[in-house]
């Protein structure tokens, strides 16, 4: 779909004829349609790139032009239509070229433009989206944390009957009063079972969007936090 | 109880759109009479900072000043300039000064059929349709959008320069 | 050239997330402790107005002083309750019926720029973005929400009533 004819020399027939007027400082009168019909025409049929419309509009005008012109062939009852089509014509041109101003003056304007909020969808950003980069630092903290905890010992004094609803009971108390950083909670745990726990309550947290991971910087503290206390 | 311009302001900065004057009336619980004045005394009191109060078809929000745009533009990493061609700008002059204004009515004063032309800018925000004319057809109405206006500048439509007056072709004479 | 505690609200007025220094000193082309003095000059500046400087995590945002809440609940309330106009209906068919849906397809649909009616429509939580389209720009794409299905009395997009056929078209051929 194209904007406009192609960088276009003039707005149309009436910019056209204006041009015209004003580069040979010419005034339209009975006498100097003649010759401004001739240039007219003349560059109307160099215009190469005119879709059809465009260039029936521009033919419309030069036959007004070739009608005021033929006007002063006629015998003298014809002067007084010719002096009124060249009114016409006149006053057309005028209120156009008004506008044409005014579009030069706004055109200057574009540069300094106003903005306001509604105007912005979202910042330009490389952050990834936040839920892949979430479970990326989770699955990296996790598996730090995994590595060094101990397999679940058959007749250790932990606490086997820790349920996940437990772990998340905890975790929300814990967002709640103000988030936490993640290697607070992890470096307490050694056993792997609770480890695998809480990761588990954390992925449930973040989806259902009561939580969410921040992390400053790419080595900082990875925080937990309350989706709402963001907003 | 905060002034009646802050408040306007913090709910303005909240808006999502264009807010008119009855919604604010009402989250102000007070009369379209108090928010007009309030709207006043906050538009001179923003002068000489960095936002300014925009009016468009009754409905305010606030804006940035023009000389903040270049900053935003960065901040958005925005494209430079809105590029828009010389009829497109012709088409919008004549629409900004004499809309509401129809197809009819822009098509004789550029001596050119407009279609694509107002098909163009509706798309791109710049012309809203509004309403249609008292006459036979009852064809459509085009009027500038706020988008257009935050484009060239401006924060209402008074302040656009005053248009060229036609004596200038009375000069030459 | 303006202060700088102005430039940055500028900035921070139009930024719809919180922004952190670096992006806030490359859109000002100065150096993050420049914009870190001017951060604290804005914060004091705005003391007694009715914006404040929120700061979360090394991010910076503008948020309306507490002592608006009443206000902008009302103005939220009131916005939520007007009902949606046409445009934005017709955005919400498009989004349920073609979502997930890229910003260029349903200004393609409506034929006009759908910016603010997906931000309004965002706002009062009708539509959610969802991902990213496999397309050049990778843009994003919209659906409805939950919200919107409980609006509508759905409980699921495939309750949708059917879309109408392109066959009203035919039926006069």
């Amino acid at each position: 779909m194209t904007f406009s004819v192609s960088a276009p020399a003039f707005e149309g027939p009436l910019g056209l004829l204006l041009d015209l007027a004003e580069k040979g400082k010419i005034e339209l009168t009975a006498i100097s349609v003649s010759s401004i019909t001739a240039d007219y025409l003349e560059r109307v049929s160099v215009m190469s790139d005119l879709e059809p419309d465009e260039l029936s509009d521009f033919l419309r005008l030069g036959s007004r032009l070739l009608y005021i012109k033929s006007l002063a062939l006629l015998p003298r009852e014809a002067a007084d239509e010719q002096a009124e089509e060249l009114q016409r014509l006149t006053l057309e041109l005028a209120e156009y070229r008004r506008y044409q101003q005014a579009a030069r003056t706004l055109s200057g304007r574009l540069g300094a433009q106003t903005w306001n909020r509604s105007a912005v969808t979202k910042l330009p950003t490389e952050e990834l989206p936040m839920p892949d980069l979430s479970l990326t630092i989770l699955q990296e903290a996790f598996s730090r944390a995994l590595k060094r905890a101990v397999p679940l010992a058959g007749g250790s004094t932990l606490d086997q009957e820790l349920t996940q609803d437990e772990v998340m009971g905890r975790l929300k108390q814990r967002i709640e009063t103000g988030g936490f950083a993640l290697s607070e909670v992890l470096d307490a745990i050694i056993d792997r079972y609770e480890i695998i726990l809480t990761f588990m309550a954390l992925l449930e947290l973040l989806k259902s969007g009561e939580a969410i991971v921040a992390q400053t910087g790419q080595f900082g503290p990875i925080m937990i936090e309350a989706a709402h206390a963001r907003a | 109880m905060p002034e009646l311009s802050d408040r306007l302001m913090a709910l303005l900065f909240i808006a999502a759109e264009p807010v008119d004057i009855a919604s604010l009336a009402i989250a102000l619980e007070t009369t379209a009479e108090a928010v007009s004045g309030g709207l006043d005394g906050l538009a001179s009191q923003l002068e000489g900072g960095p936002l300014r109060l925009s009016r468009h078809h009754d409905r305010y929000c606030l804006v940035t000043a023009t000389e903040h745009s270049d900053d935003v533009r960065r901040l958005l990493q925005a494209e430079a300039k809105t590029e828009l061609s010389r009829p497109a700008m012709e088409t919008l002059a004549i629409i900004a000064y004499r809309g509401p204004v129809t197809k009819a009515s822009i098509d004789a004063l550029r001596g050119v059929a407009s279609d694509t032309m107002l098909r163009n800018l509706r798309q791109r925000g710049l012309i809203v349709e509004q309403g249609t004319a008292d006459e036979p057809g009852r064809p459509q109405l085009y009027a500038v959008s706020h988008t257009f206006l935050q484009q060239v500048g401006l924060t209402s439509l008074d302040q656009l320069p005053p248009l060229p007056g036609p004596e200038s072709q009375t000069n030459e004479a």
